[in-house]
């Protein structure tokens, strides 16, 4: 089972992109950073107990199935769209979505665009091996509209050939494109066009059939959902840990039940998952959050108390 | 000379071909030949190109293979069995036109490798009986040289000390001075009267009939794949009796 | 003499399989056809196992489907309902396209500087040196980037045409460089445009027939006509005169900018552009060696015998070096050739939608067939290479010299 | 008979002339210039074209290179350091040098051990490339280079290597004691003694004894993953290429066609499919469970791809050898392993070598393929992290201008040696 | 033979040579030549090999220019000029050491090929010259083979025929037989024989003493660029004047 070999290899093997900034990144030093590798880095303090004990396998649109599939990678955690047939036929499992998304436009604010519906005749820069090039069909053929797509292997050559005029438009998944925005000379000069033409459930996938593996991926997704709902934070998380009076605060932290065991980890699993890079708030204001480069707000990724998406099932 | 030769051949056989037949493809290169080369013989292999001397040859050494008729050697039977085509191939050294020298080899390691690798002598006694033979051919000085560094004649002289070291019971001999300038023909000559002298089995295709006259104990005359006469060589060239035979002849020794 | 038989028909032992020329052969053959059956059961037991646990299985049903995504270059009808089928069809023209294009390029390039490395000319001669080792000796994905980069990075963006003031012009009106691509003025076929077609189609035919007669006639008579100036003059005039006479049937539609991007007229796609001159560029540089290779090949003999039998330089490159170098040249030409054809799979470093970048790309990601589409990738350069590998055949067992 | 000049027939020399310098036009710099440079009206309208050429060429480059900026956080300190004015952004060279070489994940402080390696090619490969120079001798550190290459660039135990090495002598001697007898025997009984050596010394614990720090394959990157990729596989593929060719030239059909479908296969299809396949295929074909690094799945690929090429080149230089040769090698009763290896592969590979080394450089150009499968090789390096991060988004020429150079020293270096040993070969007479 | 032949010198000029001198780089070829070769002679140069034999005759042909100097073929004068040049290689026939046949060319074409382009004869006419010229040399069955299919003898004789069809008047040979087999070298010492029989200028680089003594009226000694002696070939061999001159003919005739 992929529980026994993760901690027999001491190590779990994560596939991320080859880098997109804020999500999956190296930085100067070659250390990934990011909202997807803290999810990775989240899984690998819940069942190894060390949030740095993961080996970061960088991959393209087109590797990153075969990736998983063939054992190559525990799990993926690079902006993968939910969709029916990657679940059903391609054989894999969701195990949630970290981030709701959706495909978007950028142009240069020089070209005074202010809808995509005015995008007829456009040249399209996409990523390819996404959904985004299929999004991109269908918005284009429903609206009568025709466009001439430039397919690009990576988001640092898009992100190239758009800068350099070689197309009016880059379209990808609405945060892909905030973080691209950011890494800009002059994010200014360029605007991300209102028009959301997708739904993107983004969410880290495992192999179908390990259900176990599977359950331990979801919830400690789901752990770091609910810590943000109830509040515990990297920071109290230690301290709440000595026991509160909210049962199921006590149960995620291990103090109250046997939920870990049930997972086939220790009581202390989740705790340390919180640990390693703190609940989804605190992940996502540090990585692609308002007050860093990328600035994305909370909006349909906020809590369901909040009036967005996030709603972990209960642990109990 | 050739008197003197005459008396070592001894009764014991040391090739025996029994009706043999070889074709290429559908060419009948070989056509019923039988011959018996005793001990010590010395046989000239003769006859127009073409007539099948090199293959009759080569197929005693299990070089081309026949496809009917028996090719005993040494009283071993060459059939597809590899323990008996190395037997004969071991007991039967061959001197070829061209030397065949090894190029990368220097003249030593060219007459020390089979000894070694076949006979599976040591190489220190290998070395010793190669020097021997090196001075039988007179190029003892040569040992370390390359091939490529030898004239052709001393090549060739490589060559049959090359075989000798494999301490053969029999030599064949195809055409191994026709490669040569003819200077150097004398000195290959020599040497092989010098093995004939010695006794040993030989069987020799050449055109050189001084050679014939000189050492030979029998002149084969082959012609379309057929042995068409043999005989002593005073016999053979004084008195052919085959109408090729005296053509052949004619045309060989006006040249 | 002795009774003759042939060799006893020994009964068979177990040890003549390995003893007996005459099965050892088969021993040796058996034990690696089972190694290599073997070998093959392996990996295709451990692709079911594997599969099976993966819940997939092999089908080449996808190719029916429809496959949802655009094609920036399609060279057939082709829409993002068409099927993947026929998007790999359009990835594998497209293949065929830049193949082609580079190919031709290449030649030129390769035969021009080959020549240019012989030329007495000292600079000329470094220059080119220069050129053939600097494209030899760096990989030729790096050449593609930076040829791309220069496309993009270098060459206006079409906005850079707009406004009073413009940083960018086109040439002569008509021409824009842009680092989407080059827009050309595309032809538009009025009434009697046919007939003007025809004849210069026509007139093509004259050229080749001009000069077949003027070397019969040479051989005839031994007149010998000029051959440059009438072939050009047959080559142009016909058709202008026709295109005059019926008014100007074929005019021009240029490109405008319009929009985003230039509107009218035809596109040359960037990406395009850049692989086809990449390849072109880098294999040149390999066929101005084969070039100089089989022009030196030509032993200097054979020039000073034409000479000195009156031949003039140009008639003796003619009739006595070209066609004997040719047989050299010819065939590592063609496994160019082949290169250029295997090589035009990195298209995919410049966006460009070649058959690896359909069937193999986007197909492959949409699908997630990865070993039906990899197997059909590798089946196509198969194919094509054996034909090439076959056209090669043909040409050195058609162009053998006779010897002896 | 005309008598005008039967008289003046008979001539002697009575002093014999001495040699004369050669008329001014004849010699000099005039007769260079006007021979190389102006010898007819094309020639010297040439001249002037290429001069035009060599002008733009210099124009452009010179004030670019020379003006350039070798210190400078990013782009945009570079741009305004130029302050508009012509000239390169080098710092991106200074400041990003080890991600080039190195890849953005070998740790920084065991660079020397990657250099140290590379240095030591250069003595290990010296003397087979210049055998006449070198002492036969150092081979020996040739044959050690590999064991000693792994443990410099992959770190862990020395003993990892040493077991290594150690099961080859092992096998080695296993082989000697019984190739004299049977080249089959000795063969494989050299094989399964290294086997079982290393299968007994792989159950020791030897985990950390005398180790320097481990460096995982993926951690490989940059330029010295290029020449690791294309060292290796040459080397790897060189047996291969000799088995595929031994088999392709042999008379036993069978065999003969599953070398010539495999070459011919391996041949038509490019490259970079078969990185495909290494990337996104191969891992269906193993056992479940098993799990190769990619940077290994690559190099089975390459080394295949590599073994095909060399196989035809090692074809090549076996047709080249006269059939006398064979038949020589037969007459003195040798089989055909011994004479396989005494004698003809010893002058069919040496023919052999030019062709090899070129198909060295042409697949060392190839090894930057991999970066389309996501492998941070040079290439990789550039287009990915590096042009992507914020700061140097835009240095087109000085990365790639970098990465060709690279190339070109190494890959120029190579062919002009190939060239030389050419000439060798051809006025070797021995 | 020799007496027979000698008749058929007249007193035109057909090659001039005055005071010529030519260079490689540095190094000084031809010094001072100076040589008159009336039409209808017949010239055999000799001389120690490097002494500029063959730069002599090339330098006839323009194949290689002269620094200094006149020549003067048949009336006219060797220069720069393109036009002379090309006449002049129109008068003069060379036959070279290697044959240097077009292998991608017939028999019949390598000989067609100049009259048609240079000469502008119609191709018919061309070919019956030119089998005219091939029974000449004696070898019209050949004329659809390819050089490769030949012999050397035979393909120095398609040499020779190719440069007749050009209908030249002097012809030069620069060695011409010396990468023959001795028996083919008599097939086509015949054939010039034969031309020289029928009054043809001759200039000819050979080793072939007994060639020069039958057919030359002159004998040409070169060494080290000059020419060191020159008599009628009878003169030349029994009594030679010049110490070198002895020396090279004791070599040559002890050879
Ligand atoms: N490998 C072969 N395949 C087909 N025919 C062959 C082969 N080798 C030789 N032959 C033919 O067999 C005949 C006999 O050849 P062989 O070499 O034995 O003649 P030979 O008497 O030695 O002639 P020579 O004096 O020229 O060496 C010749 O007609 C030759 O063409
Ligand atoms: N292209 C050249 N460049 C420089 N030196 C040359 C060239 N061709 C010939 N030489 C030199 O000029 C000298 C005369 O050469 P030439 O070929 O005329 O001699 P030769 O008398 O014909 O000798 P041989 O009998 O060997 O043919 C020789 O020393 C030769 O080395
Ligand atoms: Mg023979
Ligand atoms: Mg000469």
């Amino acid at each position: 089972a992929t529980l026994d070999d993760v901690k027999a290899r001491g190590v779990l093997n994560c596939g991320v992109t080859t880098g997109l900034v804020g999500f999956a990144a190296p930085d100067a030093n070659g250390e990934w950073n990011g909202f997807d590798v803290g999810v990775c880095r989240a899984v690998a303090a819940a069942v190894l107990g060390d949030p740095t004990a993961v080996e970061f396998v960088p991959t393209t649109g087109k590797t990153r199935f075969t990736a998983l599939s063939s054992g190559e990678i525990d799990l993926l955690a690079r902006n993968t769209t939910w969709t029916f047939s990657r679940d059903v036929d391609l054989k894999f499992e969701f195990v949630g979505v970290n981030y709701y998304d959706g495909q978007g436009f950028m142009v240069p604010k020089a070209l005074g665009v202010s809808s995509a519906k005015e995008l007829s005749g456009a040249t399209v820069c996409i990523q390819t091996g996404t959904t985004t090039e299929l999004n991109l069909a269908d918005y284009f053929r429903k609206n009568n509209m025709d466009y001439q797509p430039v397919p690009i292997e990576t988001n640092a050559e898009a992100q190239q050939q758009y800068l350099a005029g070689a197309c009016d438009v880059y379209t990808t998944d609405a945060s892909g494109l905030a973080a691209t925005r950011a890494a800009f000379e002059n994010p200014g000069d360029h605007v991300v066009l209102p028009e959301i033409i997708s739904k993107e459930p983004l969410g880290p996938l495992v192999r179908h059939g390990d259900n176990d593996w599977g359950d331990i991926a979801r919830w400690t997704l789901n752990a770091l959902i609910a810590a943000e709902e109830y509040g515990i934070t990297s920071a109290n998380a230690e301290e709440m840990a000595q026991g509160t009076d909210s049962p199921e605060i006590n149960r995620i932290l291990g103090t109250e039940g046997n939920l870990g065991e049930m997972l086939g980890l220790d009581a202390d699993w989740a705790k340390r998952a919180i640990l390693a890079g703190g609940n989804y708030g605190e992940l996502f204001e540090k990585n692609i959050g308002e007050n860093t480069p990328i600035g994305l707000s909370r909006g349909l990724n906020a809590q369901w108390t909040d009036g967005g998406l996030l709603y972990s099932p209960p642990f109990r | 000379m050739a008197e003197a030769a005459q008396m070592q051949v001894s009764d014991e056989v040391a090739v025996q071909i029994e009706n043999m037949n070889k074709w290429y493809g559908t060419f009948h290169v070989l056509r019923d030949i039988d011959l018996t080369v005793y001990r010590g013989e010395r046989i000239v292999i003769a006859g127009p190109s073409g007539s099948g001397k090199s293959t009759l040859i080569r197929c005693i050494n299990a070089l081309e293979e026949h496809q009917k008729g028996r090719i005993t050697v040494d009283g071993t039977l060459l059939s597809s069995d590899l323990k008996n085509i190395d037997k004969i191939r071991s007991e039967v050294g061959m001197v070829f036109q061209h030397f065949n020298l090894f190029p990368h080899l220097t003249i030593l390691e060219n007459c020390t490798l089979a000894p070694i690798w076949v006979r599976k002598t040591p190489k220190r006694e290998a070395e010793e009986t190669a020097m021997h033979f090196l001075e039988k051919v007179k190029i003892p000085e040569q040992a370390d040289k390359y091939p490529g560094q030898l004239s052709g004649g001393q090549q060739q002289r490589v060559a049959i000390a090359r075989s000798l070291c494999m301490r053969p019971r029999i030599m064949l001999f195809d055409e191994p001075t026709s490669a040569l300038d003819p200077e150097m023909i004398k000195e290959v000559l020599d040497t092989m009267v010098e093995l004939a002298e010695e006794g040993m089995t030989m069987l020799c295709v050449t055109h050189e009939m001084g050679f014939a006259q000189a050492v030979a104990n029998r002149v084969i005359f082959m012609d379309a794949g057929q042995i068409v006469e043999q005989n002593e060589p005073k016999e053979f060239f004084n008195n052919p009796k085959h109408e090729r035979t005296k053509l052949f002849l004619s045309q060989i020794l006006g040249h | 003499m002795t009774t003759l038989s042939d060799p006893p028909r020994e009964s068979f032992r177990l040890s003549m399989l390995i003893n007996d020329t005459r099965y050892r052969a088969y021993t040796f053959q058996f034990i690696a056809l089972m190694l290599v059956l073997a070998l093959f059961a392996y990996l295709g037991s451990n692709l079911v196992a594997n599969l099976r646990a993966a819940g997939l299985n092999i089908s080449y049903e996808f190719l029916g489907e429809s496959s949802n995504y655009d094609i920036n270059q399609t060279l057939i009808d082709y829409t993002s309902q068409s099927s993947h089928l026929r998007a790999s069809i359009v990835g594998v023209l497209n293949t065929l396209l830049v193949a082609f294009l580079a190919c031709v390029t290449a030649t030129i390039i390769g035969v021009i500087a080959g020549v240019a490395r012989l030329s007495p000319n000292w600079l000329v001669r470094k220059l080119m040196a220069g050129y053939v080792e600097a494209f030899r000796n760096v990989p030729v994905l790096i050449w593609i980037i930076i040829i791309f980069t220069i496309m993009t990075a270098v060459l206006p963006a079409p906005s850079a045409f707009r406004g009073e003031d413009p940083d960018a012009s086109m040439l002569f009106g008509a021409v824009a460089f842009t680092n989407r691509g080059l827009y050309l003025p595309a032809p538009i076929w009025g009434p009697g445009s046919l007939v003007v077609v025809l004849v210069f189609i026509a007139s093509i035919v004259g050229v080749f027939a001009y000069r077949r007669y003027a070397t019969k006639l040479l051989y005839d008579t031994g007149k010998l006509l000029p051959m440059g100036w009438p072939s050009l003059a047959i080559f142009i005039l016909p058709t202008l005169l026709v295109y005059f006479l019926l008014g100007r049937p074929i005019t021009l539609e240029y490109p405008e900018l319009a929009g985003f991007n230039f509107q009218g007229g035809t596109q040359i796609l960037g990406s395009l552009i850049a692989l086809w001159w990449a390849l072109a560029i880098y294999t040149g540089a390999f066929i101005a060696e084969n070039v100089r290779a089989g022009i030196q090949a030509v032993s200097k003999g054979q020039t000073e015998a034409a000479a000195s039998l009156g031949l003039r330089p140009k008639r003796i490159m003619n009739l006595v070096v070209l066609p004997q170098a040719l047989r050299v040249i010819i065939p590592p030409l063609i496994s160019n050739y082949l290169n250029i054809t295997k090589n035009s799979s990195l298209a995919i470093a410049v966006g460009y939608m070649d058959v690896t970048g359909t069937l193999g790309g986007i197909t492959l990601n949409q699908t997630g067939r990865a070993i039906e589409a990899i197997l059909l990738l590798m089946l196509f350069y198969l194919l094509i290479s054996l034909a090439i590998s076959a056209l090669m055949n043909v040409y050195n067992n058609a162009m053998r010299l006779k010897e002896r | 008979m005309s008598d005008t000049h039967q008289q003046s027939i008979g001539y002697v020399r009575d002093s014999m002339l001495p040699q004369a310098t050669p008329p001014a036009s004849e010699t000099g710099a005039v007769k260079w210039v006007r021979q190389n440079l102006f010898l007819n009206i094309p020639n010297s309208i040439l001249t002037l074209v290429a001069i035009f050429v060599l002008y733009k060429l210099l124009a452009g480059f010179l004030p670019w290179f020379l003006n350039g900026v070798w210190d400078a956080p990013s782009i945009r300190a570079c741009r305004e350091v130029l302050d508009g004015d012509a000239g390169g952004c080098f710092a991106v060279l200074t400041e990003r040098w080890n991600q080039l070489l190195f890849g953005f994940k070998y740790p920084s402080e065991l660079y020397w051990r990657p250099t140290l390696a590379f240095v030591l090619l250069f003595v290990a490969i010296a003397p087979v490339l210049f055998r006449k120079v070198f002492p036969a001798q150092m081979l020996i550190f040739t044959a050690l280079y590999p064991f000693i290459a792994y443990f410099l660039i992959w770190g862990g135990s020395i003993l990892i290597p040493i077991f290594a090495l150690l099961g080859f002598v092992a096998g080695y001697l296993v082989y000697s004691r019984f190739v004299t007898q049977s080249f089959a025997m000795g063969f494989f009984g050299g094989i399964v003694a290294a086997f079982v050596f290393w299968w007994i010394t792989g159950l020791l614990p030897i985990e950390g004894i005398l180790a320097l720090e481990p460096v995982a394959s993926r951690d490989m990157g940059g330029f010295m993953l290029n020449l690791i990729l294309g060292t290796v596989c040459v080397s790897l593929s060189i047996p291969f290429g000799i088995a595929l060719a031994l088999g392709r030239q042999s008379d036993m059909p069978i065999i003969k066609w599953i070398c010539v479908v495999f070459i011919e296969f391996i041949r038509g299809v490019p490259l970079i499919t078969l990185l495909f396949v290494a990337n996104v295929v191969l891992a269906y074909f193993l056992p479940p469970g098993t799990n190769f690094d990619l940077i290994l799945r690559v190099i089975i690929m390459i080394t295949m791809f590599a073994s095909a090429y060399i196989a035809e080149v090692i074809r090549g230089g076996l047709a080249a050898l006269p059939r006398g040769q064979y038949e020589g090698a037969e007459s003195l009763g040798l089989d055909y392993a011994q004479s396989m290896r005494l004698i003809i592969l010893p002058q069919a590979l040496k023919i052999s070598i030019p062709g090899i080394v070129n198909v060295a450089v042409g697949l060392f150009k190839d090894t930057t393929l991999v970066s389309v499968i996501s492998m941070f090789d040079l290439v990789g390096m550039i287009r990915g992290p590096i042009l992507a991060s914020t700061e140097w988004n835009g240095v087109y020429w000085e990365l790639l201008g970098f990465a060709a150079l690279l190339f070109f020293v190494v890959c120029y270096g190579i062919s002009q040696y190939s060239q030389w040993l050419e000439r060798q070969l051809q006025t070797d007479h021995r």
